[in-house]
């Protein structure tokens, strides 16, 4: 990390840039170790510290370990990728480090038990850009994660990081900035893809003097991840995005509310902080322009509702989350009243980008309405989780299946879930729809935050949808009639259909109170939660029908209405089922099949779950 | 002795002298109404009508003592409600500090009275008189300036 | 400054809104009847119930929005009872039926919007979760005693851990804007509460403190009482300055004075009643049901209290036997005032009257020493108590009123049958003696009048001037003179008003010329006379010699100004004033003359 | 040489009685100076009066005594009589010897010896009097009555119908008095409020009265006819102008009752001594009022493990935040907990992802387990059970953190590894773990 001393202007960024890419030769052999939050949980730190000490060791003092972002790949981590040839080593324990160490490092040579092995093609792939997970994205905002130390505000300014500021500060005025992220095409990233151009454009023309920007990372859709990596993997985009936004409103102090569950994203963000505050890129006179510009950390603390732009507003004023009626909107009169602009994570990642290539080069990615690249959150019951950017206009299918690995167990796809509480599911008849904001709304789902949830066979709709009811439920601020009385009634009714007492009628009443939810609440988390339950009415009203008329729940997954037993010819007797049950329930010999007694099974759904063999069937 | 129960039988039917100054708003106006109610009193009174309280000259007093009254009282409205809003204070203040004066003239200061008698007091009129009469005849003549006059030594 | 309109239509009518209004108040101008239920004109909207949405067909975003939080825009379009919004209404009504079908506004409005029984999960809780009081508390008053606690369906007001609050005013502001009556402040104030008692009904009702004192009040202008005023004691609240259309409450008032140049002055100052809480025989104050004559009044009147119903303080039920007790205070050497108040006997007949108007069942009886109805019919207004029985007159006087089982035992004489006599009453009127308003010998001290022992105002002469005052100019009216009813107050008023009339209707007025002259010769401009004069009528004459420079300043005495009370004449050193008619020479010769 | 007249009247017997007016008028005719002296049985009659006017115009009588009763009574009938003959009216005055003699006295020769006195006094001060003009003062033609009940009401209808302006001070707010608050009148029964509302409406329709409502009288100066009264309006807080008594304020208004004097929170000095001195070191971080209370929340939860009612209370004083408004921040976000929690805080995450794999098993083992709820912490005060929508590791899912530390891939039975090795560790041993990652 170079002496912090502080840029007077332009001129001293490039040259501050060509000193440390001079210091870097390319051909440097360095070992990026992924330490994303959940490469860390995966014991990626230990690995850091293990490939440190052997370096130290055999005095390889010109090879580099780097700790940098999340790669996306979650699933297999953790993850180390060796430049330059970008070598991709996944599933890395710390008795590893040896091995690479003699052979990659020293020798050049492929260490191929650690290789990716395709389950399609069972073939290893030995460069990042190989395996099948990454080939088909296309990564923008990723562009940094998983190449740069996040906690070396260096390594960003290399990577081209603040080129786009300091073209902004000297060249560009407000309306200029505005103008290119409009032609770009930049729709909001947070869930309701409104133009961020035209949003900076009504936040700017509003009178008086005293502006705020607010970077919104509360992120509270369930199996949504992307702005945690985006602000664990490089916080400086994000600062830099919002610097620029700032410029072009007329915004002077800006906050970046951050939910409580991402400790890590509080840490690395406030020493980008202070590091772009010592060399003088936010604070007073930023590059010596006459624009000053500051940012502080706001802390969430675990409320869903805060996502929506109010309340958010609202707890960053000190008040419980609870939204409020609009007009007048955040733009006109937002934190302490004043004009506020507030955007996504994601949504301020883009903006360097576009102010760096130009807006022509962003509108030529996604379709038509939906330009650029969304990155979505692949998870539940697909082969490769992870984060996925892709840009706007790829399929469902190419994402669950070219991506994504296609469903394990090679159980049958059935759904994918898109936008998480506020969204809705998209069945295999839709998978060939192009993902853009304007397709997802018309199949009933919803763009959201990003979170592909894929569902197999075994998944319960209608399960489903009393989950996300549950958890608006318990997330709903209480504060409108609508959203605090009628969600909790459709979650009470669906609670009675799946145990089992599910009457004629119930449907229509649940159609009756969605439409009124959706109408008549203050805020868009009433006007949205009725979603879930309508998108599974209208693509597996089927699944409904069987709970309430036959009181039968044909996933299997609804413990009141199935039996669980063991199919004796698929039963292999591994024993696995008989160790997790906890009433033990289970009885059978090795290797011999076994047999679940009724009386004691409390259906957990544990064997069910997890028999590698699927011989225990729900009937 | 003898000279003294003189005195003593001079004074039981002998009647003194008492020269009243009356404020026209409220002590003039209280002893009408004593009047007015028939509360007889001792006639030893004689009544000088002036505007206020306020308007009483010591000179007036000393003169009345020097014409040969016995006993002085001057009488005005309560203080708070005279008609001129401060001429009893004036009165108070100047009569009290006088009062103290009578010594040197040889006049004992019992001789000077000084009042407050609302319109509506008939009734403390007329007692305060009788009180005072009869404090008069218990002091007997003032005969100091008389002998002064004369040329004797009292 | 021009306000700028905002056109919009509602119902297909066109109406202007100033900026900043909602739908709901332009709705209001246009007497369109939207249903509220979080609404409060003095709270901030917070568009929670969503009982007022309206539907926007035009202007905006086709959607459903509440009319009380809902800014008015040019142009915009609202139905405000499509059957979209009736629909909307109706389900929010089952909803809040379901959790709240104690709440009786819940079920009134369920009815009307005809809602039946769905299949919803039932609650029992009065409280719809609307915010009022915690937005009052917060917003408004600036307590923040109460607040939202949870979040969801099991969201909930309460104090800090459901604690007795250590920050409550007990002003009661929550519970008077529930819809739902669901808030009790009592529970979590640490105080008592207590009601402002409406001093014009005698406290037997509360008022708030900007008030008008009754109905027919002129001028029809409240007051606001400071002391209990919230805005004035914690600098919350500013309720009233918020709601008030004509913009007309200015806290920051002060008091002003003006001046006013009148040639004469009537005192009309009226009268109070006696306190009779000092008779401990009586027990006025501390038993309920003993009540004066003031009070009694009050509850028999239509615009009373109790719209005329008669009640027991204690219980609330109707007095089948009332007792009146005559010269409460009155004609009593110790402890009460010697003279008769002259208008009780007439009016506690008056009373049994209404009494048996009220109460056709009812007993009357009347403790009495004489029955004063000296004036015109006055007597055979008694006469017809009398005979029509309407009440039982017992000549004596009452030793001791004491409770016995919820009722008040009256133990007193009946000088007429020459015994003992107990009565057991559900109700005792006392009938107190009258008094001089309260401050009135302030005001009798600044107008330089007299006034009596009792501080009734001292009248010139008691037969042939009875309006006129001893101060020239001041007269008297009413019961500052003396107890009178109103027949003598009318008449007595005017009387003074001819008098005054008499004094103001000539453009000039002479005056005693018993006034002070200054000698200029002996005047040496000392100017101790100016220090003495009351009236300030000493002035600073300038004595110059032909070439018009100053030779000496003397004081002279200023004709109009000058009352003639020689304070000056005795103050001045070298007897330079005199007051003319009592000049020095006149009074020692009238000294001189005291003995033979 | 003064030429003086004395007139003594006998006024019927009131005089007479107890004084000899006779021997009175004789011993005044005697006095030097006077001219002349009578007495006649009743002065202040016509024929008394003759007797005066004739004497003047005979005898050009130059002063005159007339001894009767008191000054008070007669003496302008008396000098308007001298007047109409020419003697310059204060050259008359009046000896009282009624009320200050023969009303008084019932010795006769004693009053009649005081009437003597009472003449010659008065005669030798008459002998000095010198002739005086009536001053003319200009008058205001202006009333003021003070007090509206029906008494002062009247007055002024009276004044102001006779075409003079009056300006009626009353210190209540409204005119009306007593009368207003009575229900009938008698002897007629006529209802009160009746007679009486259409005189207070003529008193603001009229437009020679200036009403003074809610004011009182300061201040009196000068005199009859030059009335200079200041009067005090107090302050009704109400602009008279601009109000219409539409009566939207006493409607609205919200102080239903008396406010009383809350007991205050408890007082700052009064909290633990660690308490204060952590909670002020945190209170300093914070220059910027944004995100304040939910950041000064986790400060808090961090350094005590969850939030102390007796530091909630202190922070509130020092930071000036209603303490309502802390417990509702803590009651509404799922991250703050009021009930001390356990050494290892177990978080399930219940986001989609871990749902769908099996999150809500976990977490109903869990429940099992350890016999607690949601929210919940165990006896032995080790474990506490949250519950937590998405923790971000979906890719790991089911995911379930202790402490800080993180673990992915959950299922029932890894579950129960981690309960036993937390179980096991000796709790003095494993210290709070700071966050696992930074």
């Amino acid at each position: 990390m170079t002496v912090a001393t502080r840029l007077a202007n332009a001129g001293d960024l490039a040259s501050l840039r060509q000193k440390i890419l001079a210091g870097r030769k390319s051909t440097k052999i360095a070992i990026s170790v992924c330490a994303g939050t959940g490469c860390r949980a995966q014991g990626s730190m230990e690995l850091f510290e293990e490939f440190q000490r052997e370096l130290q060791e055999q005095n390889l003092t010109d090879v580099e370990v780097r700790a940098t972002g999340c790669h996306g790949f979650c699933e297999q981590g953790p993850l180390v990728v060796i430049f330059p040839r970008k070598i991709f080593y996944r599933g890395v324990k710390v008795k590893d480090v040896p091995r690479i160490v003699e052979k990659t490092i020293r020798n050049n040579e492929v260490v191929d038990s650690l290789l990716f092995k395709d389950p399609a093609t069972k073939k290893k792939c030995l460069l990042e850009n190989e395996v099948p997970f990454y080939a088909k994205q296309q990564r923008i905002v990723f562009r940094n994660n998983g190449k740069i130390d996040p906690t070396q505000i260096d390594d960003y300014i290399a990577a081209d990081g603040y080129a786009a500021l300091a073209k902004v500060l000297t060249k560009m005025s407000a309306e200029q900035v505005i103008e290119q992220v409009s032609q770009a095409g930049l729709r909001g990233r947070g869930g309701g893809g409104f133009p961020t151009g035209r949003k900076w454009d009504i936040c700017r023309a509003q009178p008086g003097d005293e502006k705020y920007v607010i970077c919104n990372g509360d992120e509270g859709d369930p199996g949504a991840f992307m702005d945690r990596s985006i602000m664990e993997g490089d916080p400086n985009s994000v600062l830099e995005g919002m610097t620029i936004g700032a410029y072009a409103i007329g915004a002077s102090r800006a906050y970046i509310y951050v939910r409580a569950e991402y400790p890590l994203a509080v840490t690395n963000l406030s020493i980008a902080l202070e590091q772009s505050r010592s060399l003088g890129l936010l604070g007073e006179n930023i590059l010596g322009s006459d624009f000053s510009f500051d940012v502080e950390i706001v802390r969430g603390a675990g409320a869903f509702v805060c996502g929506e732009e109010t309340a958010l507003i609202a707890s960053v004023q000190g008040d419980i989350g609870s939204p409020q009626q609009r007009p007048p909107y955040p733009a006109q009169a937002g934190l302490w009243g004043k004009p506020t602009n507030i955007n996504n994570v994601e949504t301020w990642a883009n903006v360097p980008v576009i102010i760096d290539k130009g807006s022509k080069w962003f509108a030529g990615m996604g379709t038509e309405h939906s330009k650029g690249t969304k990155v979505f959150s692949l998870v539940g019951k697909v082969l490769n989780t992870g984060l996925v950017e892709v840009p706007m206009g790829t399929t469902l299918r190419e994402i669950v299946y070219d991506i994504g690995g296609g469903i394990p167990k090679k159980r049958k796809f059935k759904a994918v879930q898109t936008g998480g509480p506020s969204g809705g599911c998209i069945p295999e008849s839709l998978l060939d729809l192009p993902v853009d904001f304007e397709k997802l709304t018309e199949a009933g789902g919803m763009m959201g935050s990003g979170g592909l949830i894929v569902m197999d066979e075994r998944t319960c709709m209608v399960d489903v949808a009393k989950y996300f009811l549950a958890f608006l439920v318990d997330e709903s601020c209480g504060k409108c009639s609508p959203c605090r009385e009628g969600v909790m009634q459709m979650h009470s009714i669906l609670c009675r259909i799946v145990q089992g007492e599910g009457r004629e009628g119930d449907i229509e009443l649940l159609e009756q109170l969605a439409a009124y939810v959706k109408e008549s609440s203050l805020c868009q988390l009433g006007g949205t939660a009725p979603n879930p339950v309508l998108s599974t009415l209208r693509h597996f009203r089927n699944e409904y029908e069987a709970h309430i008329k036959d009181k039968k729940c044909p996933a299997g997954v609804c413990t009141a209405l199935v039996e669980f037993e063991v199919d004796e010819e698929l039963c292999k007797g591994c024993g696995l089922c008989m160790r997790d049950c906890p009433t033990e329930a289970v009885i059978g010999e090795k290797k011999q099949p076994h047999k679940i007694d009724v009386e004691l099974c409390i259906k957990c759904g544990v064997c069910y779950e997890d028999c590698p063999f699927d011989a225990v069937i729900a009937k | 002795m003898s000279e003294e129960k003189q005195n003593q039988s001079e004074k039981s039917q002998w009647q003194p002298r008492i020269v009243a100054f009356l404020c026209n708003w409220c002590s003039y106006a209280g002893a009408d109404l004593a009047g007015m109610s028939r509360r007889g009193y001792p006639a030893a009174i004689k009544v000088i009508r002036v505007p206020c309280s306020g308007k009483v000259d010591p000179m007036f007093v000393l003169k009345s003592f020097e014409r040969g009254a016995d006993m002085v009282l001057v009488s005005g409205c309560h203080p708070g409600d005279c008609h001129y809003t401060s001429g009893n204070y004036h009165a108070r203040r100047k009569l009290l500090a006088f009062r103290e004066l009578l010594d040197f003239f040889g006049i004992d200061q019992r001789r000077f009275k000084i009042s407050w008698v609302s319109a509506a007091e008939g009734a403390k009129w007329s007692s305060l008189v009788k009180e005072i009469t009869a404090e008069a005849q218990a002091l007997g003549p003032f005969k100091t300036f008389a002998t002064m006059l004369q040329g004797e030594p009292s | 400054m021009t306000e700028e309109t905002i056109k919009l239509t509602i119902d297909n009518q066109e109406v202007e809104a100033e900026a900043g209004q909602t739908i709901l108040d332009a709705a209001k101008t246009l007497g369109i009847e939207i249903p509220t239920l979080c609404y409060h004109p003095a709270v901030p909207s917070a568009g929670a119930c969503r009982i007022c949405v309206v539907e926007i067909t035009a202007g905006a975003r086709g959607a459903l929005v509440p009319a009380c939080a809902y800014p008015v825009q040019e142009g915009l379009g609202i139905q405000s009872n499509s059957e979209r919004v009736r629909q909307s209404r109706k389900m929010t009504l089952q909803l809040l039926l379901a959790r709240s079908p104690g709440a009786k506004i819940i079920r009134e409005m369920a009815k009307e919007y005809g809602c039946e029984e769905l299949r919803l999960e039932r609650k029992d809780d009065d409280c719809i979760m609307c915010g009022l009081c915690v937005r009052v508390c917060q917003q408004i008053i600036g307590t923040a005693a109460v607040c939202f606690a949870g979040r969801g369906p099991d969201r909930e007001v309460s104090t800090p851990y459901k604690l007795l609050s250590d920050v409550c005013i007990g002003c009661g502001a929550c519970a008077f804007v529930c819809p739902t009556e669901a808030i009790d402040p009592a529970e979590f104030c640490s105080n008592p509460l207590e009601k402002i008692a409406n001093e014009f009904n005698c406290g037997l009702d509360n008022r708030t403190p900007v008030h008008i004192p009754f109905p027919q009040a002129v001028p029809n202008k409240p007051v606001i009482d400071r002391e209990n005023c919230i805005r004035f004691q914690t600098g919350g609240c500013g309720a009233c300055q918020s709601v008030c259309p004509a913009e007309a409450i200015d806290y920051d008032m002060e008091d002003k004075t003006v001046q006013e140049d009148v040639g004469a002055i009537i005192v009309a100052t009226g009268y109070k009643l006696f306190d009779t809480e000092v008779f401990e025989e009586y027990g006025y104050g501390r038993y309920p049901d003993v009540v004066t004559s003031l009070e009694f009044e009050r509850m028999v009147s239509a615009s009373g209290p109790t719209d005329g119903q008669l009640y027991r303080p204690s219980d609330g039920k109707e007095p089948k036997t009332i007792v009146f007790l005559q010269c409460i205070g009155s004609r009593r050497e110790k402890g009460g005032v010697p003279y008769c108040s002259k208008i009780c006997c007439m009016y506690t007949a008056k009373h049994t009257i209404l009494y048996k108007h009220k109460v056709h069942d009812g007993q009357a009886f009347v403790f009495y020493m004489d029955v004063r109805s000296g004036g015109k019919n006055y007597e055979q207004f008694v006469r017809r108590v009398l005979t029509e029985k309407m009440a039982t007159y017992l000549r004596g006087r009452v030793s001791k009123v004491f409770p016995r089982n919820g009722q008040l035992v009256v133990r007193g004489a009946d000088t007429l049958s020459g015994g003992q006599v107990e009565i057991t009453a559900d109700m005792v009127v006392l009938a107190p003696a009258i008094q001089p308003s309260p401050g009135v010998q302030d005001l009798a001290q600044k107008l330089r009048i007299g006034y009596d022992q009792h501080g009734f105002l001292l009248e010139a002469h008691p037969k042939l001037r009875p309006v006129e005052t001893n101060t020239a100019g001041v007269f008297l009216a009413g019961a500052c003179h003396s107890p009178q009813d109103i027949p003598d107050c009318v008449a007595q008023a005017s009387a003074a008003a001819s008098k005054a009339l008499g004094l103001v209707s000539h453009k000039q007025l002479t005056r005693e010329p018993t006034i002070g002259v200054v000698n200029e010769l002996s005047c040496n401009g000392c100017f101790e006379c100016e220090n003495v004069c009351a009236y300030g009528a000493i002035e600073h004459k300038e004595l110059r010699d032909r070439e018009g420079d100053l030779t000496a300043t003397l004081a002279h005495i200023n004709e109009g100004l000058c009352q003639g009370c020689g304070a000056c004449a005795v103050t001045c050193r070298s007897k330079s004033i005199e007051v003319q008619g009592y000049r020095d020479d006149q009074m020692f010769a009238a000294i001189n003359a005291i003995s033979r | 040489m003064a030429r003086m007249g004395v007139f003594i009247c006998w006024c019927g017997a009131n005089i007479a009685e107890t004084v000899d007016c006779e021997a009175v008028a004789s011993y005044a005719g005697a006095l030097p100076g006077v001219t002349i002296a009578r007495s006649y049985k009743y002065m202040c009659s016509d024929p008394g009066q003759r007797l005066i006017t004739d004497a003047i115009q005979e005898h050009k009588l130059s002063g005159v005594v007339v001894a009767s009763c008191s000054p008070r009574m007669h003496e302008p009938t008396f000098r308007m009589a001298a007047a109409s003959v020419g003697l310059n009216p204060y050259m008359l005055e009046m000896a009282n010897i009624r009320e200050h003699c023969s009303w008084v006295h019932t010795n006769r020769r004693e009053a009649t010896e005081k009437a003597k006195d009472l003449v010659r006094i008065l005669v030798e001060k008459v002998k000095r009097n010198q002739p005086l003009q009536e001053i003319e003062v200009p008058v205001t033609q202006r009333v003021m009555v003070i007090g509206a009940g029906i008494a002062g009401i009247q007055a002024a209808l009276d004044v102001a119908a006779a075409g003079y302006e009056v300006a009626l001070v009353e210190r209540q707010p409204s005119i009306g008095g007593h009368m207003a608050m009575l229900d009938e009148t008698f002897p007629t029964l006529d209802c009160s409020q009746c007679i009486l509302t259409p005189r207070m409406v003529e008193i603001m329709q009229s437009k020679n009265i200036t009403l003074h409502s809610y004011s009182e009288v300061e201040q009196v100066d000068g005199y009859v006819g030059n009335f200079k009264v200041k009067v005090r309006h107090k302050a009704r807080s109400i602009d008279m102008s601009k109000c219409t008594g539409c009566g939207d304020c006493w409607k609205y208004c919200l102080a239903r009752n008396k406010i009383s004097e809350p007991s205050g929170p408890a007082a700052p000095e009064e909290s633990p001594a660690e308490v204060a001195e952590k909670v002020d070191t945190l209170l300093e971080k914070y220059t910027d009022r944004a995100g304040m209370v939910i950041g000064l929340l986790q400060d808090v939860q961090n350094e005590f493990n969850y939030l102390p009612q007796d530091t909630l209370v202190y922070l509130s004083v020092k930071s000036k935040i209603p303490l309502s408004r802390l417990y509702a921040v803590a009651r509404f976000y799922n991250g703050f907990s009021l009930e001390p929690r356990g050494k290892y805080i177990i978080r399930v995450c219940l986001g989609t992802a871990c749902h769908l794999r099996g999150g809500g098993r976990i977490a109903d083992a869990v429940v099992r387990e350890l016999g607690i709820e949601h929210g919940e912490t165990t006896a032995d005060k080790l474990f506490t059970l949250e519950r937590v929508n998405c923790l971000g590791t979906c890719a790991l899912a089911p995911v379930i953190t202790v402490n800080d530390k993180y673990h992915g891939k959950m299922t029932v039975g890894k579950m129960m590894k981690v309960l036993e090795e937390c179980a096991r560790e000796k709790p003095e041993q494993v210290g709070v773990e700071e966050a696992q990652i930074v």
